[in-house]
């Protein structure tokens, strides 16, 4: 065991080290014996149906790991292709075979978004082009000095990251101040501008590329029934598989968003700033989000379900809702810079949160993952507040803004109360012997959408050069990254950022294949010599 | 969610909101309806809710069926006929070609 | 648009690879993780020797000079890796799904030799295939019209021979077995200085060697991994 | 420690050397070659679509050279290997041909390629036999296409109101025409047959256009944002017209609004010309003869009566003035003067920002129209009805012209009949055949008309470049040391008649002194037009100190909003400078606000004078008028396109025999493979039996 552990803390290990990692905390997770694990689910299943978000995802795990079970079995197993073992067998097999299945469940949706993101970058110019710009970036790099563009997206970035700064302190203080309310109404409101502005959008961008005629009624019939199955399946319920969809092509389209309308270096800088604010919030003693995170923890809160990503094991990868809210934003006050700078707080927000919300689970029980949403959501609500400010819109509109969000705090406590008794049933069905492991199980690791949109608005700048060797390469940096992390956060148990890591290598990657890779091997493929 | 799962009221109650959803001008929800309760409603021993989960699913599929071949025809009819019906086709339309009638 | 030229190529060149990670890799986590892990060497080893080549400004047009390193570089990394993936085996124990992946070592080599073998394929191939899906094709001012099935193939055999190399390599190295690392380091060395000749279309000849040792090492890697002429009979008379 | 120095070393080492050593050549760059050139493209009236287009992704066609007609026969049976892309040279560039093309379809001809070779050639004019046909009088006897006696532009094959379905591209430069002979002849022009079984060079060539059908509907669309971000179908041919009078008009006191009503008592002559020219490619075509010598001629007479007319006090009608207008965008359907004749009738000329007085119908004594002046020899005085306006003026007109005291000798019939020329007096015809309008044009003798050929070669154009001061008036013996024969002594002399005239017609009397027009400011003026923007006369009416003009001739197509309106810019300069007086009391720092103006003078020290020049829109009034009539025909409607790029780069176009078998291959290695090693995964225990059996993994 302390062995693996060291093995995996020598951490440039890329795979093996990490498999061990994983292999030490799967021996701490094994205890449970799945039935038991299994009726949990069931339990909580049947506890909340409101909000099955979050309980749904394990149960739904066991179904789909045993699915894609056999085909492994018949790929080593000799078994013949198609037969596998009955889903029993699976619970056989112990918790921690999760370590490693779990990472892919994390590459998929990962990669999936990414590829999204790239396909759309590579077929529709639009949003390869960045004519318009954010509001938060007042300095659009025009010049054709490089010192002068490099301080330009320097001053872009501190501009940006001195707004998530803000947001994130004006989050505790509201934080400290329970209204759910309001995130949960802008929430709503947010992804429904999300999935229909910017899906919107999208569609025309696409149908202009292709340059192929479309009528109203077609179209509008299309975007309604998209955007309201997707609401239906983010914040009421429906299929998983659906909801996974529709959240990571919500993730790709923000990163579009942040490809199309932050200029060139501006776009890099904002990356490797956000990655090592990422490290802040969360590492120091008096992170932000740390702070956010013990509080939540005092409080001992239940999850906000919507927009969280559930992948089909068991564990649930927790989605941040705000990166639907921020790209729902620019619908709102109709001004698309705010709203992307809006994103990027937000979205900041999500991947710290992110790796919190492990941290906490890890660490503590159930309750940390609980609270994590609830920041989440004060700093939407304060975000949009401070946001108006900062887009500096009319007076007027900044007032309706705030008594929207009284409306909202009145409603609170209705819910809130719901909230809690809910929480306490969870708990109560969840409890039973081994509540520890449990809890565990379910909380796993999560992955804010934040991180989605950051990892993919990464691989999709690198893919608008051209060159493909350097989008693969980023791709393969950023796996390994995540990897890692997932790595450490096994061997250290403590609440790590998901963003560094892999930002950090897939910016070495990019630039350095780009640089120097690219003429290397492009000699060689020009005299077709193979190393 | 994991449908699944869930207890049979409580898969009824989500199929027949689903259904009478899809009125909304909503194939997609059918659609999704169909192919979520499917299993439910024909592969599961039976279950006393089952025959209505079936009800609805048969009735969502259906009209999924009938929103495909309506939409299709009228895009057939529309892209065939789009040059011939001139200006009103153009305010009809969200996205004009360019460089053709 | 050439986009049947485009396809055939992907085809020859990943279609092979894709079949082994379909049957062999894609439904075991732990197999995909390691193939990734392997492809990230390779681009360190990769990223080392390009930066020496791009260091040496007077040899950069002396191709020989950098391919000679990467090939260093690229089995002095296929060793680290064998000795991470080594030092690590427990761990895998552990987290292993199927147990087979850890009791038997070549299941390790032969993953991560896929995972080198399909990131150099990728890397040497990818823009290629992108400049393919144009209207046109090579051979306006340079080259012929079979500088993309070649390139394919090359590929190909490359994507192979790093399979096999790999299996060889790790086992060679757990039974000290110095020949055979003699042989990998050496026929990598000589089969990517010798696809400097098709820099004048000597297409036969360079393909035709590659894809004899691409043989001769497939069947050492073979008997390796213990398959013998007896079980290979066996195998093919379906007993 | 020294280590980390030797890093560093490496480090900077390879910044310094940065990636400018290192760029590799991707294959695309071995695999593509681009051509410049032009591209026709597309432009619409209120019915028709005329011009180019290549498809969305850009026309791909074997590359096919055309030496003979009878090399075209190849292409049009059912060639082995189409689309082609036949090179053709001007003089095979004729109706006949281009519609042979066009009945071979699409599917045959992908592209046509316009390669500039004009040995052979006799005549190059794809403007109809009667241009701007439909909006000139509706007469019979004004032109008649069958019959090239009385047609305007007997050479015309009217290919420029053609839809082509194919983008033709003009290659001018000699070098790229040798790459794709190359080409040709390396990789297509043996055994024909065997096109479709080897790899031939094809060219492709991106020139998509975003209107269609007819400016109506492209308007239409424009107008109507039917999505989030609307899109841009077609703009209006829009220009400036140019107008300048010989003596300043005093500022209207009244405010802007009140000017409506304050209409002037001034009399004017109109002397007009039209400021552009017209061609099938995008930025190519001087038309020198058709329009050019007509405006150099206006330029003259504007500077010659400048220098030449007493102060207006002392005419014996002070009232009397003379109005230069240069209309714009004349080509198509006389853009520019249907405008200003719209205006005009409206009170709205000249527009209240320029704060002078209206100018009424009633205002205007007589308009002398100076139409093509293709041959000099044989200028003929038109009119619609003989009046005797007309018979004085042609008196005049002769009797300046073939005084012995001028040495002149010209003779200038004329017309008066319904046979007009189609030059802007049209227009105001057309409002009202009773206008008095005079219209001097030659006999058609420019086998160029409207086309890229149009050019100095054509009006036979050698620069004096005499570095004179062309400002001054020489004698009439001076010439400067132009041959008598040489376009700039042609100019001097029909501008000096026409000048005398209006003199005369002006004071009352007969001029009687020797100077005349410069043939140096002619000289410079074609220089400045057909060789090089970067000329003297232009940095004389310029600024000072102020960019110069490129090193190529200004554009003359009036072009679209926003476009560059050169022509017309330079023509204001020009016209403001030769027609301003000089003001040599104020300083350099009071000379700023109009109508004061700086000029750089010819010698570049820099004058202030005062200008009477201005601008006037010329936009056609069809796009004022709300829901107009597009079938009409009483404005004109054209628009043009929009479209993203010109590009053509010719590459190697592999046979469908090798996709197919690339292709098939690659399906086959697929299969295969994945056959192979599902078989030896799902029996790998047998294959490698003396390990455990999960060695069942190693290959499967």
């Amino acid at each position: 065991m302390d062995g693996h552990v060291n093995a995996s803390s020598s951490s440039r290990s890329g795979a093996g080290a990490d498999g061990s990692g994983l292999s030490g905390a799967a021996e701490r997770l094994e205890r449970p014996p799945k039935r038991t694990q299994q009726r949990g689910n069931y339990g909580s299943n049947n506890q909340d149906q409101t909000d099955a978000a979050v309980l749904a995802v394990p149960s739904v795990a066991v179904r789909g790991s045993s699915a894609s079970r056999p085909s492994r079995l018949s790929g080593g197993g000799g078994g013949g292709g198609g037969a596998g073992p009955p889903p029993n067998e699976t619970e056989e097999d112990q918790g921690l075979k999760y370590g490693a299945q779990h990472v892919i469940k994390l590459f998929v949706p990962v990669s999936l978004c990414m590829l999204l993101v790239v396909a759309t970058i590579n077929s529709i110019s639009f949003y390869s082009s960045t004519d318009v710009y954010l509001l938060y970036t007042p300095f659009h790099e025009l010049s054709p000095e490089p010192s002068v563009k490099f301080w330009n997206a320097l001053a872009n970035s501190l501009i940006l990251m001195s707004v998530v700064v803000v947001m994130t302190i004006l989050l505790i203080v509201l934080y400290k101040k329970r209204c759910y309310r309001i995130i949960h109404g802008w929430l709503i409101l947010s992804s429904f501008m999300l999935l229909f502005i910017f899906t919107y959008l999208y569609l025309e961008e696409l149908l202009r590329a292709y340059n192929v005629p479309m009528d109203y009624p077609t179209a509008l019939l299309f975007m309604w029934n998209f955007g309201v199955a997707g609401m239906m399946s983010i914040h009421w319920q429906g299929p998983l598989r659906l909801q996974q969809g529709y959240l990571i092509f919500v993730a790709a389209l923000m990163a579009l968003v942040f490809i199309k309308y932050l200029p060139e270096w501006t776009a890099w800088a904002v990356l490797a700033a956000i990655s090592i604010w990422d490290l802040i919030a969360v590492l120091t003693p008096r992170g932000p989000l740390r702070i956010l995170v013990e509080t939540a923890q005092e409080r001992n809160e239940q999850i906000f379900p919507a927009l969280i990503y559930s992948s089909t094991v068991i564990y649930t990868l927790m989605g941040t809702h705000y990166t639907p809210q921020q790209s729902a934003e620019p619908a709102v006050t109709s001004s698309p810079s705010s709203s992307n700078s809006t994103t990027t707080t937000r979205a900041t927000q999500n991947s710290l949160a992110s790796p919190e919300a492990a941290v906490a689970s890890s660490s503590s029980r159930s309750g940390n993952t609980r609270t994590h949403p609830h920041q989440n959501q004060r700093d939407d609500s304060n975000v949009m507040a401070a946001e108006a400010e900062a887009a500096g819109f009319t007076q007027e509109w900044s007032d309706n803004l705030n008594d929207r969000v009284a409306r909202r705090q009145i409603e609170v406590q209705s819910t809130q109360s719901g909230n809690a008794q809910r929480s306490n049933e969870y708990r109560t069905v969840t409890a039973p012997d081994q509540a520890p492991a449990d809890a565990q199980e379910e909380r796993g690791i999560k992955l804010g959408l934040g991180d989605f949109i950051f990892y993919s608005v990464l691989v999709g700048k690198a893919s608008s050069y051209g060159d493909w060797t350097t989008t693969i390469a980023c791709f393969v940096a950023i796996l390994i990254g995540l990897c890692l992390t997932l790595l450490l956060l096994a061997v250290w148990r403590k609440a790590l950022p998901a963003l560094p890591i892999s930002i950090t290598f897939g910016l070495i990657f990019c630039f350095a294949t780009s640089a120097v890779v690219k003429p290397f091997m492009e000699n060689l493929s020009a005299k077709q010599v193979f190393i | 969610m994991d449908f699944s799962k869930a207890p049979n009221p409580r898969k009824l109650q989500l199929c027949r909101t689903y259904f009478y959803a899809g009125f909304a001008l909503l194939p997609f929800v059918w659609a999704i309806n169909v192919c979520w309760c499917f299993e439910e409603a024909f592969r599961k021993p039976p279950f006393p809710e089952q025959s209505q989960i079936k009800r609805f699913v048969i009735y969502s599929a259906v009209g999924t069926l009938l929103w495909i071949v309506a939409l299709i025809a009228w895009i057939i009819i529309f892209q065939t006929n789009r040059t011939a019906w001139g200006a009103t086709a153009d305010y009809m339309s969200f996205m004009i070609p360019l460089g053709s009638a | 648009m050439t986009l049947p030229e485009f396809f055939g190529c992907t085809f020859i060149a990943f279609g092979p690879p894709f079949a082994l990670f379909v049957f062999t890799i894609a439904n075991d986590p732990l197999r995909i993780i390691i193939l990734i892990a392997a492809a990230f060497f390779w681009l360190l080893s990769l990223l080392l020797s390009s930066l020496l080549w791009f260091a040496m400004i007077p040899l950069r047009d002396v191709l020989a000079f950098g391919v000679f390193f990467s090939v260093v570089f690229q089995e002095c990394f296929r060793y680290i890796i064998y000795r991470i993936l080594r030092s690590t085996e427990q761990g895998l124990q552990a987290v292993a799904e199927d147990t087979r992946v850890t009791d038997n070592k070549h299941i390790l080599s032969y993953v991560s030799g896929l995972g080198f073998g399909i990131i150099s394929g990728m890397f040497a191939l990818v823009n290629v295939l992108a400049d393919m899906s144009g209207p046109g094709t090579m051979g306006l001012q340079s080259g012929t019209e079979l500088f993309f099935v070649t390139s394919a193939a090359q590929a190909l055999s490359i994507i192979l021979l790093h399979t096999f190399w790999s299996v060889i390599f790790f086992n060679a190295c757990d039974t000290n077995n110095y020949l055979h690392i003699a042989y990998v380091v050496g026929s990598h060395l000589f089969v990517s200085l010798l696809t400097l000749l098709n820099a004048s279309e000597l297409y036969t000849a360079t393909l035709l060697t590659n894809y004899i040792i691409t043989i001769l090492t497939g069947l050492l890697a073979f008997r390796v991994a213990g398959g013998t002429s007896r079980s290979f009979k066996k195998f093919v008379t379906c007993q | 420690m020294e280590k980390r120095v030797h890093a560093a070393a490496i480090w900077l080492l390879m910044l310094l050397h940065g990636a400018a050593f290192a760029q590799g050549e991707r294959t695309r760059d071995k695999m593509y070659q681009p051509i410049v050139g032009a591209g026709c493209f597309r432009r619409l009236n209120g019915t028709h679509q005329t011009g180019c287009s290549s498809t969305h992704a850009g026309s791909v066609g074997v590359l096919h050279l055309i030496n003979v007609e009878a090399d075209l026969e190849f292409l049009l049976a059912s060639p082995p290997s189409p689309p082609y892309a036949p090179m053709i040279p001007p003089h095979l560039f004729t109706r006949r041909n281009l519609l042979r093309l066009i009945e071979a379809g699409p599917s045959n001809i992908s592209v046509v390629l316009l390669i500039n070779k004009p040995e052979k050639m006799k005549q190059f004019s794809h403007e109809l036999n009667c241009p701007n046909q439909y909006s000139s009088l509706n007469n019979s006897e004004t032109c008649d296409a069958s019959n090239p006696a009385t047609s305007w532009n007997p050479w015309g094959t009217g290919l420029l109101h053609e839809d082509f379905p194919f983008p033709i591209y003009y290659i001018a430069d000699t070098e790229e025409i040798s790459k794709l002979e190359k080409c040709f002849l390396k990789f297509n022009n043996f055994n024909y047959e065997t096109h479709a079984l080897r790899s031939l060079c094809a060219i492709e060539v991106k020139s998509f256009m975003s209107a269609a059908v007819s400016s109506e509907v492209c308007i239409r669309r424009t107008r109507f944002i039917n999505n989030l971000s609307g899109s841009k179908y077609c703009d209006p041919l829009e220009g400036r017209n140019v107008y300048a009078t010989v003596y300043p008009r005093n500022v209207s006191s009244v405010e802007a609004e009140e000017t409506e009503l304050a209409i002037t008592s001034e009399k004017f002559i109109l002397v007009t010309c039209r400021l552009d020219t017209a061609s099938m490619f995008d930025g190519v075509g001087l038309g020198a003869m058709d329009s050019l010598v007509g405006l150099s001629i206006l330029t003259q007479v504007a500077h010659l009566l400048r220098e030449l007319l007493p102060p207006q006090s002392s005419l014996p009608d002070n009232r009397r003035n003379v109005l230069f207008v240069t209309f714009n965008g004349e080509s198509y359907d006389y853009i520019g003067s249907q405008r200003f004749v719209y205006d005009v009738e409206r009170f709205a000329f000249p527009k209240s920002s320029a704060r002078r007085n209206l100018i009424t119908f009633d205002n205007i004594e007589f308009m002398l129209d100076i139409g093509t002046l293709d041959d000099i020899a044989n200028i003929k005085l038109h009119a619609l009805s003989g009046t005797p306006l007309a018979q004085k003026l042609l008196q005049q007109l002769n009797n300046y012209a073939q005084s012995p005291r001028y040495g002149f000798n010209l003779n200038i019939q004329s017309e008066m009949s319904y046979h007009i020329p189609p030059t802007s007096a049209q227009s105001f015809l057309r409002r009202d055949p009773k206008f008095p309008a005079l219209i001097l044009n030659a006999k058609p003798a420019n086998k160029y008309y409207h086309s890229i050929y149009d050019d100095a070669d054509n009006v036979v154009f050698n620069y004096g470049n005499t570095s004179q001061d062309f400002t001054l008036l020489p004698d009439v013996g001076d010439t400067k040391n132009f041959k008598a024969d040489s376009l700039q002594m042609k100019v001097r002399n029909v501008s000096s008649i026409v000048a005398m005239a209006l003199y005369e017609t002006l004071t009352g009397k007969e001029y009687t002194g020797s100077k005349v027009a410069n043939p140096v400011l002619a000289d410079e003026f074609f220089y400045c037009f057909l060789l090089s923007a970067d000329c003297p006369l232009f940095k004389a009416a310029s600024y000072p100190g102020s960019p110069k003009g490129l090193p190529m001739p200004p554009m003359r197509y009036v072009s679209v909003l926003g476009g560059p309106q050169e022509s017309s810019g330079w023509t204001y300069r020009v016209l403001g400078y030769l027609l301003s007086q000089k003001q040599p009391k104020i300083p350099k720092d009071n000379c700023t606000i109009l109508p004061l103006h700086y000029f750089a003078g010819f010698n570049g020290v820099g004058e202030c004078r005062l200008t009477t020049q201005n601008y006037s829109s010329a936009l056609s009034p069809a796009f004022l008028i709300d829901d107009y009539d597009w079938r009409s025909g009483n404005y004109s409607t054209w628009t043009e396109s929009t479209w993203s790029l010109f590009s053509a780069r010719i590459f190697l176009r592999p046979s469908n025999v090798h996709q197919v078998t690339t292709l098939s291959v690659g399906i086959v290695v697929l299969i295969v493979s994945f056959c192979v090693v599902y078989i030896i995964s799902s029996r790998s225990e047998v294959l490698f039996e003396d390990l455990p059996a999960s060695n069942a993994a190693l290959f499967g």
